[in-house]
């Protein structure tokens, strides 16, 4: 077994520890205020996501590829990864079309850190999943379907 | 009370990829329980992950992201016994930060 | 109330998926596995699990540090692939479960009847899940091995066995009427064929397990209670001996096969 | 609900009264288990179908709509409890008494039904668990084991392909006739069949089966696409 969960810092999870937390240095203040993009993760079409990220109409490119699925089990978690080839990626964001809010989540990478980010998203129905990336100021995008099926007795 | 992070950190020529689950009902405020009533959304908005003192991504997330999110990243150096401290706060104001050294 | 909540599912609703052209092709969920096998969640109920074996609890204050699982007091490494077994101590045919209910009678005062009556993933039988957890991870990657020389355990198994194929309740199902042919599916949920060692050990090393469909972390007792709920049988009494005969029958028929617990299921 | 399935259970009984050999198991095939710790399973003793019987009963608690009822075995769930089927004649003796519990329906009406809502019913896998308030309003969890819609992913495969039921097998009168049958006490056409006993079982209604018939002989009905 992997015994570095032992190390595993035992802090936080109150409310009043987000104070405790900024005063010791852990967070910066600003993140206790929540910058939190709400435009863009209430919106409800493609468009209004794009813009509310500021992406506008990014262009399609094949320096962005999409790891997840052809087809999977259950929606309720579905496998995403997204790998940028573009220089200078400094943001990824991974969009559901058919799901009643796209935005699923969104990563801004310092340098130094890879354009290579994976993560697991709600699925409700079969459906392009969308990476929209923003490299050296552009935005660019790909998308990939993904199929989700139902299982189980439905009992 | 926010349950423990399970965080792994490895380093590996130059670079260290990190892997981070986390322990949240990533409610979307959608659901109904038995009763017909809505289940209010509580999910993580943001996550920040630091090495050493130093940022190394942030993230957003929005009630899509599944329950018990799982996060993959690497960034470029770190050694063994380096710090990687990843917090999130949700939308009702709750935060977690846990922390792992460098394998 | 799980029910709905599954039913009313993740903010867009599950309806029906959407048609796909592939209707009569085989539905191959590998890919979607194999990326779901690094980050299981499961991995958060092990680590608290681990806390808890070590937690002082129960009216005797004392930990599970002194339980013995099969292989020695303290011995967690490699107890889960060969239990169920016959404890000499108890007299009985125990799987973990009921193994480790024991152990919280015994050393930590905890009252079994709290655990048998009460309800998954709720009070005393959720921190058994999450000790469940630990175990088997413990376990992880070993062969599934059985012994089934004691008397008992011969018994078990054969009562398992019949049990197996015992259909009964209101749709006249039994565990065979899904699990006793090869490739076979419910919705697009493949079915492990029982009735064979590859298939039974698939069945039985797959569990405990996480499921992604509702972010539920279930134990063997709470995949077999659910089964028999979908048979339409009357409700499995916890850790009964139903439950652990099919639970030899499974383990016995797999014997030998690498156990991939706690598993990551639909 | 209950006290037709202990009525359907007496019935059955007395109908099959002196077959007590079907409720004997044949020896299940034994495979040999690869670990070398392993013994070879114990053969199954004489004594053992009481045992089991007892266990089956023991094991369980009523729960909310489902009774202990639901532990005592029918004709039927005795005889094909086992990898092995009844012998013939057994199966035959056993199929007669099923399809004198078919129902048919009074006003001759076999496919009038809505085939959207039979797409419903075939769809739900609900109903009569002990999660289930009432025995009423059940699914018919025909995907669980079919596939219908060519265009449904979900599907199970447990059960024969319904993909274009009537424009492969038309709507004559006996297949109509064998549909419904089928549909209300599949028993009656394979004892053993893994299919419940929709009708007979009190899992759907008439109006309901209608449904489902319409689903499957309605020309519009995306079954038949």
């Amino acid at each position: 077994m992997n015994n570095q969960r032992r190390d595993t810092l035992k802090a936080g999870g109150s409310l009043g520890m987000l104070g405790l937390l900024a005063a010791v240095g852990l967070i910066k203040p600003e993140m206790a205020q929540a910058a939190w993009n709400k435009d863009a993760f209430d919106a409800k079409d493609m468009d209004a996501a794009l813009a509310a990220v500021g992406a506008g109409k990014p262009a399609e490119s094949a320096e962005i590829s999409i790891t997840a699925p052809d087809i999977a089990e259950n929606g309720a978690v579905v496998p995403v990864g997204v790998v940028s080839k573009l220089p200078k990626t400094e943001y990824i964001a991974i969009m559901i079309e058919k799901n009643p809010a796209m935005l699923a989540a969104s990563f801004t990478l310092p340098e130094g850190t890879a354009a290579d980010v994976q993560t697991r998203v709600k699925m409700g129905q079969t459906s392009n999943v969308f990476a929209v990336v923003k490299a050296d100021g552009k935005f660019y995008m790909t998308k990939k379907e993904v199929k989700v099926t139902l299982g189980g007795c439905g009992g | 009370m926010a349950s423990p992070m399970r965080i792994r950190a490895a380093a590996k020529e130059g670079v260290t990829e990190v892997r981070v689950l986390m322990s949240h009902v990533m409610e979307t405020g959608q659901r109904k329980d038995s009763s017909g009533a809505l289940i209010p959304a509580h999910f993580i908005t943001e996550l920040t992950a630091k090495h050493n003192d130093k940022v190394v991504l942030s993230a957003e997330f929005g009630p899509s992201v599944s329950t018990n999110p799982y996060l993959a990243f690497k960034f470029n150096g770190g050694a063994k016994g380096d710090k990687v401290a990843v917090t999130w706060v949700d939308n009702k104001g709750e935060t977690r930060t846990d922390e792992v050294q460098v394998s | 109330m799980r029910k709905q909540l599954i039913a009313a599912a993740i903010g867009a609703g599950v309806a029906l998926a959407s048609p796909a052209v592939f209707a009569q092709q085989d539905l191959n969920f590998d890919e979607y596995r194999a990326m779901l096998e690094d980050g299981n969640p499961a991995e958060l109920y092990e680590m608290e699990g681990e806390e808890l074996w070590k937690t002082a609890r129960g009216p005797k204050n004392a930990t599970l540090e002194q339980c013995d699982l099969g292989l020695g007091p303290g011995v967690v490494q490699g107890a889960a692939a060969q239990l169920p077994r016959y404890f000499a101590d108890a007299d009985k045919v125990q799987d973990l479960e009921t193994r480790l209910m024991y152990c919280m009678e015994k050393q930590q005062g905890i009252d079994p009847a709290e655990i048998v009556n009460g309800k998954f993933l709720q009070g005393e039988r959720r921190q058994m899940a999450a000790l469940v957890a630990y175990v088997v991870g413990q376990s992880k990657g070993e062969k599934i091995a059985v012994d089934l020389s004691h008397p008992k355990m011969k018994e078990m198994y054969a009562l398992g066995e019949q049990a197996f194929y015992y259909r009964t309740g209101a749709m006249d199902f039994a565990c065979s009427s899904c699990h006793s042919q090869d490739g076979k599916r419910i919705r697009a949920t493949q079915l492990p064929n029982i009735t064979k060692p590859e298939g039974a050990a698939a069945g039985w090393g797959s569990w405990p397990a996480y499921r992604v469909s509702n972010s539920q972390f279930w134990t063997m007792q709470h995949r077999l209670w659910d089964c028999f709920r979908q048979q339409r049988t009357a409700e499995p009494i916890f850790a009964s001996d139903v439950t652990i005969a099919l639970s030899v029958f499974m383990a016995g028929k797999g014997n030998g096969a690498e156990a991939q617990w706690p598993g990551v299921k639909r | 609900m209950n006290s037709a399935f202990a009525l359907r259970s007496a019935l059955l009984s007395a109908a099959i009264v002196g077959l007590a050999a079907c409720g004997k198991k044949e020896e299940p095939a034994k495979v040999e288990a690869p670990a070398p710790a392993v013994q070879a399973p114990a053969p199954v003793a004489d004594d053992l179908q009481p045992k089991v019987e007892e266990m089956m009963l023991a094991s369980f608690k009523a729960n909310g709509i489902a009774s202990l009822d639901r532990q005592k075995q029918d004709a039927v769930q005795k005889a094909c409890s086992s990898p092995t089927q009844p012998d013939a004649e057994t199966m035959k003796r056993l199929e007669a008494a099923e399809m004198a519990t078919i129902q048919w329906p009074s006003d001759g009406n076999y496919t009038g039904g809505d085939w959207k809502e039979g797409q419903k019913i075939a769809a739900s896998g609900r109903g009569l668990t002990w999660t289930d308030k009432t025995p009423d309003n059940n699914g018919g969890g025909c995907y669980n084991c079919h596939a219908m819609d060519p265009n449904e992913v979900s599907e199970g495969t447990i059960g024969v392909s319904l993909e274009g039921y009537a424009k492969l097998r038309g709507t004559s009168e006996e297949v109509i006739k064998y549909t419904w049958g089928k549909l209300w006490n599949a028993k009656a056409y394979n004892a053993c069949s893994d299919m419940p006993r929709n009708g007979y079982g009190g899992i759907l209604t008439e109006a309901q089966i209608r449904h489902v018939m319409a689903y499957l002989f309605d020309p519009q009905s995306p079954v038949n696409q």
